[in-house]
Parts: structure tokens; C-alpha cells; sequence
């Protein structure tokens, strides 16, 4: 039993931490928010250089071969900046999705630059219903010679503008579960991007318009209708990695607020030797540790293949979810006036936290999960 | 106990929608000009500074008309017209403290929006604690000289006149040495800077004065009584206006029910997902509250009972709530709740929104963390109920030992325990 | 439009409390717990000599014909000394049952002893499934002869043990509303009490055993298969009485934790002038005043026929049940360890405001028959 | 990273559900005597002060295993131990700061139970503001006199010995004049009443001391150092026995679920209703989250690595969680949940259980209430945090003042500011 982070996981954590502070300032993630690409390639081809891409692809193609801790180590490191790149599209979704497809020849073609950070990806699933299972997948390929047809609306893709390739989830049988994955260029013909803006402007997400692109036969991921497996695999991960960036969001929302409220004095004293702000800054320090907690033992569970792995990732959103909403929150109030401005860098945070709330599960719907998984018996083995 | 509106209140709704449907902007309001046009219809309709003494170009209104006004005006969303503070503040404090010479320079302008006023209290270092503010009047001859630096000023680049709270005497204990003085906005060394807030907008100013100078019959009241003054006045118009919140959040929540009625969640429309149901069912409790407890204000405004302290239970809960509905709008919606540009039209609280403009769900999301901190943040409204209303001890506070330490200082050395 | 009480209902307020505050004290109170009764019938007779039992009923059968802010007034006064006794079951839930039902012959019957003291009666409605219509009953009323034979059990009959009369909710038709409304005396042929023990001492309640207990026709109220009419007109005034009753307790909690806060020091000063204990309070005021003004709409129009008569006590119920948990609970708090003793009689209006919380719908039922009224359109007239 | 339980850990884990299997008393012990013979049974087997030297009767076992004795009791609810403060609280404090004589003489008899212990902190003016306790302890010749009055005792009514916090330096400030003494409970002038509880329950006792004679060789280390001793004292333990409480919650938990899938509500079984289903994901989910943290402890400590402040978020967290997954129980169980007596047996928590004994939901949701307030109230716990690890500066407080102005005032009267 050893919750602590090892050695290498320390060394890699400063590593990033290290990097994304000097390189991903303020000034950066400002810049970033006009910018159509909405991220810097260089300094994301760097990432793959000091081999953060490939943290969780195995290492013949290119990978290091580890697994959701590192990732979660990583994004945690990212929402400590709010970074804006395509590193949760690229190397959580999409490069889960073909892992768990099983399909060879696509992780020969696509992983190793996914790992190297020449190749970027996203992972387009929904459409007009929010939810996260094969239901929601409306759009439909439709066998044409040798290749599919798409057609149809993609929404809330992430990257989706800016990424070379996207791996479409779409409907090739009338189970509900016949869904299969596909590999569309985003520059192929019939497709249209459409830009959203959304409240946190770092967070790069468009809706694709697909209008009969024909992908030829090898775009199919893994099999034909073989597609709910992989995308099960997706949101799990998606859902960790999301609980990660949300706690690194959280870390810095409390941070900034303890030195705020020791510096700031209202009525002759720090504000924070009120115990209004004290004890919020407090019950913010509690909600961030046990976001902790809750994130690595989901990635931890996920690494591991646990019993309660499904289980451990439900938890950890709701959970996670509900911290971070508090914390990022809390850290306006406690701050005042200044920290509603846009001056301030607290609001990266408050958004960035936010925006991936509702992503790969509400805290709802992971309620809900989670006591199906208890009531099927899917729960820690040793302790129960 | 009787809450049916009386018949005259009755007729006096049904004068008020039958306005309304002859006189509403059917196009938004675009230019200055237009809105202009828009307030001076309402007011030429005598529907706005209703409250106001006749003699100052008010109507003596009762409050349930005034409110009524607000809720209906609320209830199909009109327009906003000009001049909110001068009408709300700075009107009421002229009234109560102004010099003859300043009514009659003044109100009508206020009225008619020909004149736009901001209000000029916080500081960078006096938010909470307004009382510390620092930015200094000297007296010069017959002139104020103004320095300083005022913050989360609403409305000050369009405000041709500014309602300032000034320090005139740094010697006396902080409340005491503060003025009440009006500044024409348009004189030579004051600079409006826009800061922008964490939805995009900019309502708000930073403005600086370098040695502003300003006529000493500019001074509201006597000279080192300004923060009785603007207790006074920020007490004047509480409670009596909350009707008309009541109609905005209403609006806001039957198009939610709109979009969610609209909206399929995991295989069903998210109205009739229970859980979702929970949260609406919530939200329309909560407003309903709200709207009772404005009912029991306003029923005793109507008695000549002004609200005193109290009042900060409707600023405490209105704010709170909006915070937390915010919330369950942006859960029932998921990701369509915070999409700016692009959203869906079935999904979209009001279309063709750009970022930094009123009417996406996130805009008012992102606001509604600012309720809880203006106009006295929610820690200052639980001092105020802790301390004002339940007679709770006060705090032992820096600021107040020192006072007490300068007191006895100046009573004389006398030393020991 | 006026929401101040007029000059007779403060003196009816000054009435109730300043008899309540002498007769009902801490020491009645606690000797009311361990008495099998569970209440003073002299006392009781006296708030009928007061007029204060028959405020709802009709000047014509011995009541004052006023309605149910009256008795909500009295209510919030018995809140605030958490009385002991039959008052809700007699004058609101089985009162509110006769007169709803139209049966001039049972109104002449009961409605006078009820106003005078003479006669309590109860009301059994659930048995064992937690619901609030007519699809709770299973229990059978069989015709017999000129009578019928009830069977089955009925729990949670609040003073079922010591009222002379109970109005049994039972079914008497196929359809899911077919239900009538029968009175039976408590010590009828088959009837069997089993008194319970519950959390709040005061509030007896029991089950009753019905084993094959006769009554005549003339038993029955109202006519045959037109209880669902009466049960809800009786769901609707009790969820409001639980309202005022909570209110009270509320009241109480507040003033104590007041008071309190005032004279006990910690760290060489009041506790209430720390922001933890301040603050605290000053949400329990926010709370408070806000249940008087839901329960008092409520009421009145429920009086009133107002058009949102429904979803104003449905508003209540919901709002007030969740402010009184959270005054009740947070005045345990701010008293610390002293408020967590027998002896200290804080826990009186915590255990009262407890028990009315799940009854007449509990916060979720509540809010979901708000949206159910909102959705039909039935809201306050003018203001929409 | 590896949250799995080492093959070591694991194959003592099977010893002890072995053991367990064989030994757990098969029906509820009645009896002193019966508590007596399994605890006894429970320290042979080695499960009672495990962590303790050898050389004090303990095994020196590692943190880990003590986690899973005290997780493999609760999921089997086990009877609990005797002398729960003994081992806990009394028996480090001895082997930390005890003599030798003291650690011979008691430490054996702790851990057998022959001696139960309480401890004696509290008191009716000292609650949160421990250290302004006044029960004094007078040293006259080699016999402190101890005069005053404790309160909150758990457990006072058996025992045979206790720790006691007495004022021994009247003058010195608040912190430094309190010193720790074994009281024996036997003593003539030591007065024990029962104090009755909310949930009808008197585990808890006022302790009254009237010229109480307890040898001075009865002091734990120095004279005027017990606030010191106390602290340590109460972090000792903290952490490593979460493990023990999650299965303990777990075990409420399973039970509300078969409750809850018995019992209808509105037409269907309460366990299917969205609603209801969210409170159960909730409480799963955060008692879950509770475990994590307690591994995380563990973890922790198996390294060496003692708990500081931060334990406070522990303690902070299960609190409040246990307050808020009460209500959902009442919630759920409706009216089922606050009946003591006649509960039907499938809704019951237990069954036959009398007003005031553990084992109805509506005990253990009154005693929920406790838990933020015994042991260092949430409010002391988030001043903890704020303070001790977050590093936020201390509040202006009364008795700090007093203690500078005391300071000062006996440095010499120079006065002034």
C-alpha cells in the first residue's frame, strides 16, 4: 500500500510543472484565447519531446508505456496553468480509443505521432442528446465500395479546428450498441467546421458538419459495430484526466486565495484572520486533498485493472466535480472584486473548472453509476 | 393578513401592460439616441422617479405602484431605461440632503436622463471596508481639489456627473472625516479606465482624479458628514424594488423550462428527468419566496414603515439564490449552458450573443458570483443581520482597538491597563 | 395587499403565547413524555374554552369561522414551546376531513365537540407505503349489512392512542381513487393500539390493528368512494400547520442561540462575536424570516382560494422543512456541547421540527408538485 | 503509487478474519464480565495495543495492521474492546511522558483492562477554549488537592482511573500553568454524575472534585507542561484508525439499502427512485472518498511519516459528511426512520432497540450532531487548518490582547501606544 507518488512520478511532476510554468504564463493562455488554433504548436511539439504525449502509449510505438497516474500527474500540472492545447483530445481520447479498439495497424499508424506530438487528434461523439454511452450516437456510416459515407452534425468536439485527424463515433447497425469508430482528416471533403466560443474561450470546441464525406475502408478503428467497447474506455479515462486538470484548478484557486488573504487587509487586518475567510479557505483546503485522493486512486484503479475500477472512476468525479465547482468558486468570493476581473488570473481557473464539469459525466450521472456498481457488487474486494 | 392586490392597484397593472403593449420597443435598442427616446417615453408616461415628490417632478407614488411598474416592466423585459443611479442614489440623497440650489440644478436633469450620473464610493483598498477609503478632498479657497482613485464604478463612461465619497479630514476617525460631494465627471483630470469583468463585459470603470478641482457648493450636506449620508442612502431604496427581480428570474426560468423541455438527457428530455425536476422545482420555491418576502416589505413600505437592517436578509437570499440556480442551469443544460457563439437557438437563453454581452447562460452564470461580493458582500450582510439585528457583540477588530488606543492616546497618557 | 397580521390576529398571537409560555413549560413538556396520553386533557379543554380549537370551524357548529392563518398563528406559538397534545389531529387533520367532505350530518356530529375540547379525534391515512393520496389505502371497508368491517393496519396515527374518535382512510372501490372516509371510535370491537416510541418523545403516534371492527353506516363521512377529496383538502392544511409548528420551533431555536451566543465566552469573548457563531446566526434569521413569509402565503391562500393555492403550499413545505432543519440543527452547533443535553431543552423544537418534516410530503415531494403546478400553468395571477 | 495490500498484508488480513470466524461472540455481550472475557480475548489474540512497544505488552506492529484489525472488527461489528481512552489516549501519553514507575504500574493493567480509563479535558466553561479550564491542582507536601468540576466524560461511571488537565500555575498565562496527573476515580471527594444525551443515551458523565488527594508522584511529566502533553497526546492517535470507521459506515450504508429496497414510496420501491438513488450514490461515493484518504494516511504512517495539523481535514471531513448522510437517512426512511420503538423489523436499523440504546437510525442521526462538535468542534478544526497549515494569520482575539497587555503590563507600566 503506498498512496505517495514514487521517484519517478515526483521527477516527472516537477519536470511539467517546471515547464508549463515557465512557458505557459499568463500572458500565453491570453494569447491563446484569440487565437483560431486556440494552442502553440512548438511549445506542444515540446511536450512530446520531453515525452509527456506519450506518457500512456506503449513504448513500441513510441510511448513510455505507463499509464493514468502519469497522465493524471500531467493534467494536474496543466490546470494548474489552465493550458490550452489539444493533449486531452489528442492523447487521452483519441489515442484511448484506438488502444482500446485493439486495432494493430491503426495504433502502428497513429500512435507513434500522437506520442511525438507531429500528429494531433480529437474524438467527436455528441451530437444534439447529452450522454455518454453508444445511445446518443444518431449520425450514421453507411457502407459505400470500399469506404463509408458520414453525414450528419458532430458537436462539442474539442480541438476539433485545429487537429489533424478526429475520431468520429458513428451508428453502422440498428443495435443499440452497433456503433464503430473512424478516422476523418479534418480537412476531407464535405466537412465543415463550425467554431463555438464558449465561456472559458481556451476551451476550443467546434461542431462538424458532415455532409456525405467519404472515408475510404481502412478509417474503421477496430471492427465494424465494435465501437462501444473503445468509447467505454474513453469516457473512464476522459473522466479521470478531467477530475485531474479540475484538482489542478483547484490547487491554484486556493493557493491564490491563501496569499490574497494574507496580504489583503480590510478593517486593520488580513482578511484572512476572519474567520469567514479562514474557515472557507479552509473547508477549500479540505474539498482540494480529498479531490486528490479521489483523483489518483481512480487512475491508480484504472492502471490496475481493480475490481472497483468503474466504481473508483464515478466516485472520483462526482466527486471531483463538486470540489472543484466549490473551491474555484469559493476563491472568487474570497478575493472580492478583484478576483471578478479579467486583469486577474483567477477566473482561467473558475472557467477551466467548469467547463469540464458536465464533460464524460455530471456529478448526477455519476451518482447514479456508482450506485449501480455497488448494487451489482462491483466494489473494492479487500475492505468490503 | 390580505395579499390580493387592491382593485386601484389592479386597474393601476392594467394602465401599466396597456402602456406597454402600445409603447414597448418592438427592435432592441441599439443607439444612445434610441434610448434615449425609449426613457423619455417612460418617463413622459410618469413612470419613472414615481416615488419622488411632486414638487421635484416625481408623482408621490405608493410603493405598490412603483413596484408594479418594476414587475411589469420585468415581466416583458423591457428595455432598461437610462440613468439607474441617479434615479435610485443619487435623486433620494439630493433630496434628502441637498441644498435648495442643488435640487433645482439637479433633479429634473436626473429625471430626464439629460444628465447621467455614476456613483463614486469603493477604492482598490476600501471594498468591504468601505470606511478606509482614502481618496482626498482638500478644500482650496472655494474649490475642492480631488486625488484618488475610485473602482467598480457602474456606468462611468457614459456618466456625465459622479455622486463622490471623499476624505476631508484624514485626522478624525475613519467614518468621520469622509464627504459627500458631486463631481461633473467632464472636468479636467478625471480618467475613466474600463476594466473588463470575468464574463467579458465592462460595465464597470476604474476613474482616476489628478488634482480635480470642483466648486465647494458641491458639497452634499455638511463637511465631514458624508458616510451618514451614504448609509442613508444606500438604505433608501432597498427592498421596495425586488418585484421586479422577482419577474427578471421568473423569465430567466420559464425559458430554461423552455430549453429543457427541448433538451433529451440520457435517452429522455431532460424535463422529465426527476432529478432535473428537483432542481426546477427548487428554483421556482425559492423565487416564489422571494417574491413573498417583497410582498411583506412592500405591504409595510405601504404603512410608511421603511426597512431598516433587515433588509439585508432580501440582498442576503437574492444573491445566494442566484448563485445557486446559476449553478443549476449550467447542470441542466451541461455543455449547451456554456457555449457563447454557436449555441443551438432551442438551447440558447436569447440568440446572437457575443461574448461580453447580456444573454447567454454563461454571462449571467459568471455574474451571479459578483452578487454575493457588490453592494456589500454577503460576509458584510451577515455582520450587519449578526450585529444590527440580533444584537449580536461586535467583532474584536483590529481597526477598532486601534481607534480605541488613539482615543486614549488623546485622552492623555494616563497609561497602565 | 397587506402581509402584517391585523390588530385581532396579534391579539389571538399575544393570546396563545402568553397562555402557552405559562401552562405549556419545559417541565410539562418533559412529563408529557413518559405520560401515555402524551398530553393534559384540562389543558386541552382550556385552549377550547379560548376559542383557540375551533378557530377554523364554522361560527354554526361552535367555531370562531375564521381559517388557517388563525390557526397557523396558534401553531407557530406551539411550535415555539413544542406543545404536547392532539391540537393538529383533532382541529386540522379530522376537522379539515368533515368539513371538507360536505356531510352536514357529521359536521353537526363532530365539528362542535372538536371546537369545544369535548372531542378529539385523530386521522389514519398511511400503512405501509410513505405516500400522500389515495394510492396509499389498501385497506378494505367491506358493506355489511347496514355497516362495515374494516381490516388491516394503519401506522403512524398521531395520538391514535389517546383521541376518542379516528378518521380511517379506507378503500371501498377498484378504482385507484376510491376511498372513504370512516369514523371510528378508538375503543371499537377489533381495534388493537400499539403505541410507538419516536425520536420526539411528544409526538405519539401508534399503529392500529383492525380486526374485523364493525361500524354503522352512519360511520361513514361523506359519501361512499369520496374520501380522495377530503384527503387532500387535509394534505394541503396539514402540510401548512406542519409549516407553522416548524416555524416555531425555528423561532425558538434562533433566540436561544441567540441569547447564548450573547453570554457565552470562549477565548475571553462572547462566542457571538466570532463570524463562525455571528454569521451562523445570522443565516438561521435569513432562514427563519423567510419560512414566515412562505408559511403565512401559504395560508392565506389557502383561506383566500387564491388560484396558486397549491403551489404556495407546496412552496412552503419544501422551503420551510429545509429551513427548519438547518436552524434547528445549526442552533445545536452554535451551542456546542450543552445543546447536545437532555436537560438543556434545545432538542424539544431539533426532535418537533424533525418529525413534521417527512409528514404531508416530505422536501422532494414537495418540489416536484411545484413543478407540476408551474406546469400546468397554475402560478399567482397578476404577477405572471 | 500501488494501492494494493502487500501478500504480507493480505495474509494478515485471513489471519484475522480466521480468528474472527472462530471467536466472534455469537450473541450480544450482556455482562461486564462477558466484555471482559472478549476483550481479554481480543488482547491475547494481539489485537489491543498492537502498535505499543513489546516491552510494554505491545507487538510493535505495523500501522497497517492495526488499520486492518480495526476494518475486519467493524465489517463484522464486532463488540467493541473496553477501555477505549486507555488505549487510545492514556497508555501513548504514558509511554511518551511517563516515568518508569508509571509506565510499569499501569501500562499492563490498560491493556488487559484490569484498570479502565477516561479522561478528564473538558470542562462546562472550557469546551473549545480548552485551555481556560479551572479545575485546580494544589500541591500540598507530596499530595496535589484537586478542586473543581469536569464534564463530557465518556465512559466515567466505570472507570477506575483517569487523565486528568488541572490548573496548577493560577498566575501564569492560560497555556503554560496546566499540568497532566492520574486521578484515581476511587478517591474519595471524586463525584461521577451521569449526563444524559439527546438521543436518550449517558455515556457521557460530570465528573465533580471536592478536595480530592492524589499523590504528587501521580503528575506525567513536568509540573505546568500538561498543555503540551495534551497536544501531543490528541494528535497521537489520529489517521490510522479511519480504516475502522469507513467500515463501519459501510455497514449503515448496506443496511439502508436493503431498508430502502423494501420500503415504497409513492408507487415504487424507494431504492428505485432517481432521487433517492442520488443520496445512496452520494453517501457511497464520499464514504469512499473517506477510505481513499484513510489509505492515504496510511500510507503515510507504514513510511513514518506521523500525521501534523493536516489530520484536522479527517476529522473536519467525517464529521460533517456523517451529519449530512444522517438526514439522507431520514430522508429516504421517512417517518420509519424516527420510530425507536415498533419499527417494522425490515425498516429497522436493528432490531428491538430501546429509546436512548445504540442501534435505531435515529440515535445515531442525533448522535451525528455530536460529531462536529466533541473532539474539537468544526469551527476549532477550521481554525486548525487555517491556520497551522494554510499559514493564515491568527485572528484579533480577547485573550490574546489580555495576554499582551499583560505581558506588556508587566514589563514595566511605560504606557502609551
Amino acid at each position: 500500500m503506498d498512496f505517495e507518488f514514487s521517484q519517478d512520478q515526483v521527477m516527472l511532476r516537477d519536470l511539467a510543472r517546471e515547464f508549463l510554468r515557465e512557458r505557459c504564463t499568463s500572458a500565453h493562455v491570453r494569447a491563446m484565447m484569440d487565437d483560431p488554433a486556440g494552442y502553440d504548436r512548438a511549445m506542444y511539439r515540446q511536450l512530446g519531446e520531453m515525452s509527456l504525449l506519450g506518457l500512456a502509449i506503449p513504448e513500441r510505438f513510441g510511448g513510455s508505456g505507463l499509464g493514468m497516474i502519469e497522465q493524471a500527474i500531467v493534467l494536474e500540472e496543466m490546470g494548474r496553468v489552465a493550458y490550452p492545447g489539444p493533449f486531452v483530445p489528442s492523447v487521452v481520447l483519441a489515442a484511448t480509443a484506438i488502444q482500446a479498439s485493439g486495432d494493430e495497424a491503426a495504433m502502428a499508424r497513429y500512435l507513434p505521432g500522437l506520442a511525438s506530438g507531429e500528429l494531433t487528434m480529437s474524438f467527436a461523439l455528441l451530437e444534439d442528446e447529452i450522454g455518454w454511452g453508444p445511445e446518443v450516437v444518431a449520425m450514421r456510416a453507411v457502407p459505400d465500395g470500399d469506404g463509408f459515407v458520414l453525414s450528419g452534425e458532430k458537436r462539442f468536439v474539442p480541438f476539433g479546428q485545429a487537429v489533424d485527424i478526429i475520431v468520429v463515433v458513428a451508428r453502422t447497425g440498428d443495435a443499440p450498441g452497433d456503433i464503430s469508430l473512424f478516422a476523418v482528416p479534418r480537412d476531407a471533403a464535405g466537412l465543415t467546421v463550425q467554431p463555438y466560443k464558449m465561456f472559458d474561450l481556451n476551451a476550443k470546441e467546434c461542431a462538424l458538419r458532415f455532409d456525405n464525406v467519404r472515408v475510404p475502408g481502412d478509417a474503421l478503428i477496430g471492427t465494424l459495430n465494435g465501437g462501444a467497447d473503445p468509447l467505454d474506455a474513453v469516457v473512464q479515462r476522459a473522466a479521470v484526466a478531467a477530475c485531474a486538470e479540475m484538482l489542478g484548478c483547484a490547487r491554484t484557486s486556493l493557493e491564490m486565495s491563501v496569499e490574497y488573504a494574507k496580504v489583503r487587509k480590510q478593517f486593520g487586518q488580513p482578511i484572512g484572520s476572519f474567520q469567514a475567510i479562514k474557515h472557507k479557505c479552509a473547508e477549500m483546503l479540505e474539498a482540494t486533498e480529498n479531490a486528490h485522493s479521489a483523483t489518483y486512486y481512480a487512475a491508480w484503479a484504472l492502471d490496475a485493472d481493480a475490481p472497483d475500477a468503474r466504481l473508483a472512476v464515478s466516485v472520483a468525479k462526482s466527486f471531483v466535480n463538486e470540489a472543484a465547482r466549490k473551491v474555484c468558486g469559493d476563491a472568487i468570493q474570497v478575493h472580492g472584486g478583484i478576483g471578478f476581473t479579467w486583469e486577474y488570473d483567477l477566473h482561467f481557473y473558475f472557467k477551466r473548472a467548469k467547463y469540464l464539469e458536465p464533460l464524460w459525466g455530471d456529478t448526477a450521472w455519476h451518482r447514479e453509476r456508482v450506485l449501480d456498481e455497488v448494487l451489482a457488487g462491483r466494489v473494492a474486494g479487500a475492505a468490503r | 393578513m390580505d395579499l390580493f392586490y387592491t382593485q386601484e392597484d389592479e386597474e393601476f397593472r392594467r394602465r401599466v401592460r396597456a402602456w406597454l403593449e402600445e409603447n414597448l420597443p418592438k427592435e432592441p435598442l441599439e443607439t444612445l439616441e434610441q434610448q434615449r427616446a425609449w426613457h423619455r417615453a417612460v418617463y413622459e408616461a410618469g413612470f419613472i422617479g414615481m416615488g419622488w415628490p411632486v414638487e421635484y417632478g416625481g408623482r408621490a407614488a405608493r410603493p405598490m405602484e412603483q413596484a408594479i411598474v418594476g414587475e411589469e416592466m420585468a415581466r416583458v423585459q423591457a428595455p432598461p431605461t437610462l440613468n439607474p443611479l441617479g434615479i435610485a442614489i443619487v435623486g433620494p440623497t439630493l433630496i434628502h440632503h441637498g441644498t435648495e440650489a442643488q435640487k433645482k440644478r439637479f433633479l429634473r436633469n436626473i429625471l430626464t436622463a439629460d444628465e447621467i450620473w455614476c456613483q463614486l464610493f469603493s477604492e482598490p483598498n476600501a471594498g468591504s471596508d468601505l470606511a478606509s477609503l482614502r481618496t482626498r478632498a482638500v478644500l482650496e479657497g472655494d474649490e475642492f481639489v480631488i486625488n484618488g482613485q475610485k473602482v467598480w464604478t457602474s456606468g462611468a463612461h457614459r456618466a456625465d456627473w459622479g455622486l463622490l465619497l471623499a476624505r476631508t479630514d484624514p485626522d478624525a476617525p475613519k467614518h468621520l472625516g469622509i464627504s459627500c460631494i458631486l463631481v461633473d465627471m467632464h472636468t479636467p483630470g478625471v480618467e475613466v479606465r474600463p476594466l473588463t469583468q470575468i464574463n467579458g463585459s465592462n460595465e464597470f470603470s476604474e476613474v482616476f482624479f489628478h488634482n480635480v478641482r470642483v466648486p465647494a457648493e458641491n458639497l452634499v450636506g455638511e463637511l465631514n458628514a458624508g458616510w451618514q449620508i451614504a448609509q442613508t442612502t444606500l438604505s433608501y431604496e432597498r427592498g421596495g424594488n425586488t418585484l421586479s427581480r422577482v419577474s427578471r428570474y421568473m423569465a430567466v426560468f420559464n425559458r430554461l423550462v423552455e430549453a429543457a423541455s427541448e433538451l433529451r438527457r440520457d435517452g429522455r428530455r431532460a424535463i422529465d428527468d426527476p432529478v432535473v425536476r428537483q432542481k426546477l422545482g427548487q428554483m421556482y420555491a425559492e423565487i416564489e419566496v422571494l417574491r413573498y418576502g417583497s410582498l411583506r416589505i412592500l405591504s409595510r413600505l405601504e404603512k410608511g414603515i421603511r426597512p431598516g437592517p433587515e433588509s439585508s436578509i432580501t440582498k442576503l437570499y437574492y444573491s445566494e439564490m442566484e448563485k445557486r440556480h446559476y449553478e443549476f442551469v449550467l447542470d441542466i443544460l451541461g455543455p449547451y449552458g456554456q457555449l457563447i457563439e454557436g449555441v443551438p437557438a432551442e438551447y440558447a437563453m436569447k440568440e446572437g450573443v457575443a461574448y461580453g454581452e447580456p444573454g447567454s447562460w454563461a454571462y449571467h452564470f459568471a455574474y451571479s458570483r459578483a452578487g454575493t461580493i457588490f453592494a456589500g458582500s454577503s460576509e458584510i450582510q451577515k455582520n450587519i443581520l449578526g450585529e444590527r439585528v440580533l444584537g449580536l457583540p461586535k467583532e474584536v477588530r483590529a481597526d477598532r482597538l486601534q481607534a480605541q488606543q488613539a482615543a486614549k492616546a488623546q485622552a492623555g497618557g494616563e497609561g497602565g491597563a
